[in-house]
């Protein structure tokens, strides 16, 4: 810079004219920036802030009411106690059904996976007529309430014997897993980038090799994120399960549901337990998809 | 690189193992419902009478607005406060993993739970509204529950849920080099998400977004019970559902779900034509 | 091929394959990448493709691996039409341009792709590895994710996944232009003597001639998706056919002219432009009355002080001096307004200005078609 | 373990399975008490299946089975027994199983019953849906005992009344039911309640919103938001025998109205196979003995069979009703048994009638 | 340096940046990328960063670029630490080794981008993206996406990216590794111009020694992540500091020995293996004692036929012969079992196996250390 403070008055006109009218901003943070960057920080800070204020407050409000003891107009209950949440495990077994309903939602959550993830591989790397007329279709399952088709596929399942089993409810889940799967992991599908399966397919991978070790870690994401809302919502399906299921075969959501909606004189505190009860399957296996989604993913270097 | 795609006969055999059980399972049945909204109860014949009746009773076609005006600005919020979360947390951020944790948490408590824990913690005597009132911001509690408030609280915590469980995964597609050539080019943070990060991650966003609203669509116990399903919240299930199992009535229950099925059609429909129009594929620096 | 010959020979499954390509065309919409390209390549051989970016390399090899079908135009392996075999029955080895390397995996287990597709004893799967590793110096990197790697690494890695499954082709798209020059000649050397051992048939394409010239058993120089000239690549550098190729290869020096004349063998050529005449060796193509180009390589020209030698020089101005490491480029003004590019082993020997006279050999002068 | 109860009920060597669903609740009488007692008289012979559900999801379920159906026996409220008659899924008990059901013990309502629903179905617990106010001893020293003074009350304190939405809640039926009953209305004829949708309305201005569920409403009252919620008399004793309603409520009678009277039924479906219909006609036959029956006290069911008494009551749930019972209002005690007063008492209305009150009730108030 | 003086001055408005990197650490958990590098680039230069694959080259630009964070050490631009400045003030062009073009931009959205984010004009913005598509040969291709350009046409819209915005600092890493040799140098020629003209800034990596020395004012040599020698590039090619630069940058013959004796300005050297004795020129930095490694670049090295010539000449065979284009490169075997590796211009004028002469001019042969 040492022509720069011999001919300081020159600067203007020719600081212009070398750059063409190129619009030069200073090598300096601009105020309006950083007031800018603290502003989006401070908002996001608080979005989150409030968001999850709301979350764990509502949560915890739920769990206290369910563990609280006498818990009126305080700020918290007069004491904790946990006799109500164990009463409803043993009035309604909660287990056994835990342990159904584990198996067969599992059990259609992995299925229902497996027979959708080739379909979204089609649906993503190829392009054909009525393709997205292919896709609503896949969708109406699970926008359509299931009272429209409840009844006749409950008749179907008792006509050819599987309603009031456990391979009869797998199946029926599937209606609920499969479209509900193909939709999530469309857009991961999408992503995925085609260059490196045409390096696996050279080096001698066949689809299924294909599949195996390039497409699906690279999805796994995906595959979390389908796994854990297809359970999710298999598992809170209520009207079909319900028709095709019988008194010992039905999963702990149907299970609790009717007995809430029946309920009469029981005390509200062991039906918000046993309602709560329904948080444990769910938690379990959101942590079970996550662990085994960032297991694969550590594996696999991402 | 070059490439491009061309398809083998022989592929679309892969559509086939979750084609079929849809179509063994759910085709029929769907059929015999979408004909029985052609029928009425205990008579013969095919007719109109069960469109004509909810396009010209107000009590069913105001279902149309109520679950439009409650869903869609409740997806438009979730979307944002989904977005903005996982955006702000995407890079490697200390906390960032509890952060998304607790986002996506509502997901797996259900809708009935959550719909107690709104009320739980809405109510006028709720955490809520005492805590407002012991600050001294309020004098009077805010009425959240059994009402649009609540339906719409309960409705964007578990669509936020929704959305961020697939934004997060969505956000590490997207590669980081692009943004940093953006910013070195010049663009702001604000302009680099303009320009570069919104454009590539945009189809997947409304793809997700599209899906949350149309579930949404179908909202049903949370319009009943932190709802006031009689008006505010009478949704299009809620209606149906009293079709069927209060009136009996499953043609007109069928009806409403079919012009409920094409609303939610009609809204993907139109989010996919967005969709289109922009760039959709790999995000990964294209060398 | 001298590589065809050394192979081993089996009937039913041979070593390495022979690729035919007849009359390839491939469009893009309207763009023709690749024109109707007749190009054969017998197994064992050594192919480098040249020619300018966006000439249409990538294109056929993406062809010949599968990426891409052919708008029309047949490519066939040993006699067989490459459609009716599955792509990852192929056999090929190719290091993309882009690499392509899986991200997911480290540098063995990318490495070690195409050999589990192959399975291949876990035993001699951790040799191979090794020994590939090894060959493209990337020892102690095993167990890095790609992205945690340089450029040149990653081609290495890319190049590496190619050859550890000892493919029967073997395509390489600009295999080693992130790799320095001493990593590159090295590589080369590898590369060369896994071809001599294998007699994989190669398809390699490169910007550098001295790869070009050390690898190939053949070299095929294309423009604009049409070949313009196939040969060994003494016959691409040494007789270029065309304008085209010579301009390519580093021919700089050019003038357009007529062959007047025939004496003692040799033509006597007039330049278009200003009427130089100079003396070149007869060649069985040409005759009297051709329009042609004379060319020669700037590092053919030859400066001299020598006032005794007078046919076939011009006096001139040194008016640009290059060091470009291991020789000086020059180009020197002639009186006629003509300039020349020459090449002198090592630093400035000549000053900016100097007068000097330039002497062009009848021998190395090499007379081409326009076309 | 997972099939239907049709194939296995074949083998002799096997127990039967009964498969008997619940779509009125009381899963504390009917899975705790009856079911027990009764796989342990039959001796093994019974494996008892016990489900739930709504009325409506339950007689779809019927119907969806078709001829392969698995229930036996259902246990409705007033909404289900009528549906099913409709729809021909009961078998007409009355006269041709009047032995097996013990016709002749039950009681005046239960008799009431054999006319409004040809015999349809056995009646197991004749209680009372309401209407009582509970409210908070604390804030309220003199609690409305009539409509009109709690119309007066709430005026004086807007906002300290609710109570459930009407379809939603049995407490909020017997208030509406009660309401109708004490302005002389017809409850059965919907359309003509005027005098009680102009009290309902009233009483509306003043509250914001309907709780969906009952202990919603309680929640509500034990926080201090509201003071005063209507309820039913056996209900609300059976949560002050669980301990959970804080010493500071109390509950009074509406002394203007009758209580509705909500009943639970045994029915059984139509044309099972044989070995099925004795096996749930040996249910039946059990379930409404005066014994069993009795058993009903312990938590609250008044017994349909006229000659149950608390006497009859099995060693171990004595204490219990004598826990119970000391929580229930005077007024429907007779002594040491509970009891609904002789001339205090409706019947509920039929199922149309009711249907179309909660959409009117949903159209008139609610949706205000 | 020249082109800093001929920039335009101002006070608030630099032109250009100056670049210091001080003591600059990278460990990328416990491999050491770069290891406490200092660089001085003053603003105009053209600084040339060569090393070979994996040395750290790309994290240092990342580092100047800010998208990595050093370890230790500090960087700044005119002074100020970079990390007071927001990533986009920085006002850099970079061209990323893996491109990392905007795939849902066209070639002139991806190229106008920095234009825009400048709020340049309308019309001067199609003028500059025009003038920068056509600079780097991309006529007609301005609507194309970039998946659908060949490799060598994607690194030209990166680079035609990173100097449309004509910044203050370029940074181009590899920029021309994919062009065919005569698209480079004619790139080559319009980075020179564009950096004569504007005196931006400029930091270089390339593995190619021709454009090193054509384009820069400065050449660091680097390896495993520390740096062995900053120079002019003909300090750098003419006299390399250690053995390493001398390797790397192609002097292809050493011979390890002593400085035995000082004879008339001239060095004795004494070979430690087999105890040849050369004769070398003087020169400053070493004495008589000294343990020093001799050198010589294989193009320096002379094949005689005379035999007058009897000082500095070792005799030996000619055992590998390879033509590279413009030279053969030969390898001739010495009678003391020493290989030299010694470069001719042109085609293959010895034979294999025929005995001849080297001669090691004193003032070509070069002293260096070590390390
Ligand atoms: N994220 C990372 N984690 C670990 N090591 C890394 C990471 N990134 C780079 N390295 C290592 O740091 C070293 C320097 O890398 P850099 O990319 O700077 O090399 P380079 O000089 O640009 O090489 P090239 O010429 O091959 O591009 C390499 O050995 C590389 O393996
Ligand atoms: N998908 C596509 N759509 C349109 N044109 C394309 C497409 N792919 C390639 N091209 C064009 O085809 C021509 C040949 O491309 P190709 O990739 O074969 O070039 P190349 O010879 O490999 O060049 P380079 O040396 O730059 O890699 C180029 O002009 C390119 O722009
Ligand atoms: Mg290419
Ligand atoms: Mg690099």
């Amino acid at each position: 810079m040492k022509a720069e403070k011999s001919f300081p008055e020159l600067e203007k006109e020719d600081g212009q004219t070398v750059q063409g009218n190129i619009n030069r901003k200073p090598l300096r943070n601009s105020r309006k920036g950083l007031f800018l960057q603290k502003g989006y920080k401070t908002s996001s800070w608080a979005l989150i802030l409030l968001f999850l204020t709301i979350v764990l407050g509502m949560t915890i409000a739920v769990v206290l009411s369910a563990f609280g003891e006498e818990w009126y107009g305080t700020f918290l209950p007069q004491g904790y106690t946990i006799e109500w949440f164990i009463k409803a495990w043993q009035a309604y077994e909660v287990g056994e059904y835990f342990k159904i309903t584990m198996g067969i939602v599992l059990t259609a959550t992995v299925i229902s996976l497996v027979l959708s993830i080739p379909t979204v591989y089609i649906l993503a790397r190829r392009d054909f007529p009525f393709k997205q007329a292919l896709i609503s279709f896949f969708q109406l399952p699970f926008t359509l309430p299931d009272l429209l088709y409840a009844i006749p596929v409950a008749s179907i399942f008792y006509s050819i014997g599987l309603a009031e089993t456990i391979p009869g409810l797998i199946i029926v889940n599937l209606i609920v897993g499969i479209p509900f799967s193909v939709f999530i992991l469309l857009p991961y599908m999408e992503s995925l980038d085609p260059r490196l399966e045409y390096a696996a397919t050279s080096l001698g991978a066949t689809k299924f090799k294909l599949f195996q070790r390039i497409v699906l870690p690279q999805v796994v994401p995906g595959i979390t994120a389908s796994a854990i809302n297809i359970f999710i919502r298999m598992f809170n399906t209520f009207t079909i399960i319900l028709l095709i299921s019988g008194p010992k075969t039905q999963t702990l959501n149907v299970m609790v549901f009717s007995v809430l909606q029946g309920s009469g004189s029981q005390p509200p505190a062991m039906l918000n337990s046993l309602a709560l009860t329904l948080m444990i399957p769910l938690l379990f296996f959101s942590f079970l998809s996550l662990w085994v989604s960032s297991f694969t993913q550590r594996r696999l270097g991402k | 690189m070059n490439q491009e795609v061309f398809a083998k006969k022989r592929d679309y055999l892969l559509l086939l193992p979750s084609l079929i059980p849809l179509l063994l399972l759910f085709v029929y049945p769907l059929l015999k419902g979408f004909v029985m909204t052609f029928q009425q109860p205990e008579t013969a014949g095919l007719t109109l009478a069960n469109y004509v009746e909810f396009f010209t009773n107000s009590n069913y076609y105001d279902t149309i607005w109520r679950t439009l005006y409650l869903v869609v600005p409740a997806s438009i919020i979730e979307l944002f406060i989904a977005f903005g979360i996982t955006y702000f947390i995407r890079e490697k951020m200390r906390g960032g993993g509890i952060i998304a944790g607790l986002t996506i948490f509502p997901l797996t408590l259900g809708s009935i739970i959550v719909d107690m824990a709104v009320i739980a913690f809405f109510k006028p005597t709720g955490w809520f509204n005492t805590t407002l009132i012991n600050m001294g911001l309020i004098d009077e509690p805010f009425t959240l529950v059994y009402n649009y408030a609540g339906a719409f609280i309960a409705l964007v915590i578990l669509g936020t849920a929704f959305i961020a469980s697939n934004l997060v995964g969505m956000m590490g597609t997207i590669d980081p080099n692009l943004e940093r050539a953006a910013r070195t080019l010049g663009a702001s943070r604000w302009v680099t998400f303009k320009r570069v990060f919104w454009p590539l991650i945009r189809s997947n966003v409304l793809t997700v977004f599209a899906l949350n609203l149309i579930m949404q669509i179908g909202v049903y116990s949370t319009a009943v019970i932190v709802g006031n399903p009689a008006s505010e919240t009478r949704t299009f299930v809620v209606v149906a559902f009293e079709e069927a199992m209060r009136n009996f009535n499953y043609n007109m229950a069928n009806t409403v779900a079919i012009v409920m099925g094409i609303t939610q059609l009609l809204v993907l429909s139109i989010v996919f034509a967005i969709r289109k129009r922009g760039y959709i594929g790999s995000a990964s620096t294209f060398k | 091929m001298s590589q065809a010959v050394k192979k081993k020979n089996s009937t039913t499954i041979l070593d390495s394959t022979r690729v035919e390509i007849r009359n390839l065309t491939k469009q893009f919409g309207s763009t023709t990448a690749v024109h109707n390209a007749s190009l054969d390549i017998e197994n064992g051989e050594f192919m480098t493709l040249l020619g300018p970016s966006g000439c249409g390399k990538t294109t056929i090899l993406s062809m010949i691996l599968g990426t891409l079908q052919p708008t029309s135009g047949e490519i066939t392996f040993n006699g067989q039409p490459i459609n009716k075999i599955d792509m990852s029955r192929r056999d090929i080895g190719m290091v993309f341009q882009n690499y392509a390397l899986f991200p997911h995996m480290t540098v063995a287990q990318n490495i070690a792709f195409g050999l589990d597709m192959r399975k291949v004893s876990k035993s001699e799967k951790k040799k191979r590895v090794e020994e590939a590793i090894e060959m493209v110096q990337l020892n102690d990197l095993g167990n890095r994710f790609i992205k945690d790697l340089s450029g040149g690494q990653q081609q290495r890695v890319a190049l590496a996944r190619a050859i550890v499954i000892r493919p029967r082709v073997l395509l390489l798209d600009e295999p080693l232009s992130n790799l320095d020059a001493k990593l590159r000649k090295e590589m080369r050397t590898q590369l060369k003597k896994l071809h001599d051992e294998l007699g994989i048939t190669t398809i390699y394409v490169t910007h550098d001639q001295e790869e070009a010239l050390s690898l190939s058993t053949k070299v095929t120089v294309m423009s604009n998706g049409i070949i313009q000239q196939i040969g060994t690549p003494k016959e691409i550098f040494g007789k270029p056919k065309n304008y085209f190729v010579a301009n390519f290869i580093g021919y700089g020096n050019f003038l357009r002219g007529k062959l007047i004349d025939e004496q003692d063998g040799q033509f006597i050529f007039e330049a278009d432009k200003d009427s130089v005449r100079l003396v070149v060796n007869h060649d069985k193509q040409h005759q009297v009355g051709d329009e042609v180009i004379l060319t020669i390589k700037p590092e053919m020209l030859e400066i001299i002080t020598d006032p005794k030698i007078g046919m076939n020089t011009l006096s001139g101005k040194i008016t640009v001096s290059d060091y470009i490491g291991s020789a000086t480029g020059y180009e020197v003004e002639t009186k006629e307004g003509r300039t020349f590019k020459v090449n002198v082993l090592g630093l400035n020997p000549y000053a900016m200005g100097e007068e000097v006279r330039l002497y062009l050999d009848p021998a190395k002068l090499l007379i081409i078609d326009e076309e | 373990a997972c099939g239907g109860g049709a194939e296995e009920s074949g083998g002799s060597d096997d127990p039967t399975t009964l498969t008997i669903y619940s779509v009125a609740g009381g899963d504390e009488y009917y899975n705790d008490i009856v079911i027990p007692m009764f796989e342990e008289e039959t001796g093994g012979k019974y494996n008892v299946e016990y489900g739930r559900g709504t009325p409506q999801e339950i007689i779809n379920k019927i119907k969806t089975q078709g001829d392969n159906g698995t229930i036996d026996v259902v246990i409705t409220g007033l909404d289900g027994l009528p549906l099913g008659i409709n729809d021909g899924l009961w078998e007409q008990l009355l006269p041709e199983y009047s032995e097996e059901v013990h016709a002749d013990e039950w009681n005046e309502i239960g008799s009431a019953y054999k006319e409004s629903f040809d015999g349809y179905g056995a009646p197991v617990t004749t209680g009372s849906g309401g209407p009582i106010l509970v409210y908070n001893k604390d804030k309220i020293d003199n609690p409305p005992t009539t409509y009109a003074e709690l119309k007066d009350w709430i005026s004086e304190n807007p906002g300290k009344f609710t109570y459930p939405a009407v379809p939603s809640s049995g407490p909020a039926r017997g208030f509406f039911f009660g309401l109708a009953q004490s302005l002389g209305e017809d409850f059965n004829d919907p359309q003509s309640l005027d005098e009680t949708w102009t009290y309902l309305e009233d009483i509306g201005e003043t509250i914001d919103n309907y709780p969906t569920k009952t202990s919603d409403s309680f929640d509500l009252l034990y926080e201090g938001a509201v003071d005063i919620i209507p309820h039913t008399p056996f209900w609300f004793a059976n949560l002050v025998a669980t301990d959970t309603v804080p010493p500071n409520i109390g509950a009074v009678a509406l002394e203007d109205t009758k209580q509705i009277i909500d009943s639970h039924f045994y029915v059984m479906l139509k044309d099972l196979p044989d070995d099925r219909k004795a096996a749930a006609l040996e249910f039946l036959e059990f379930a409404t003995s005066k014994e069993v029956q009795s058993q009903g006290y312990a938590v609250g069911f008044l017994p349909a069979n006229g000659e149950a008494s608390p006497e009859l009551l099995e060693e171990e749930y004595v204490e219990t009703y004598n826990h119970y019972q000391e929580g229930v209002m005077p007024e429907f005690k007779d002594g040491e048994t509970i009891y609904v007063p002789e001339d205090n008492w409706v019947l509920f209305p039929n199922l149309e009638a009711t249907n179309e009150s909660y959409s009117l009730w949903e159209q008139n108030i609610q949706a205000k």
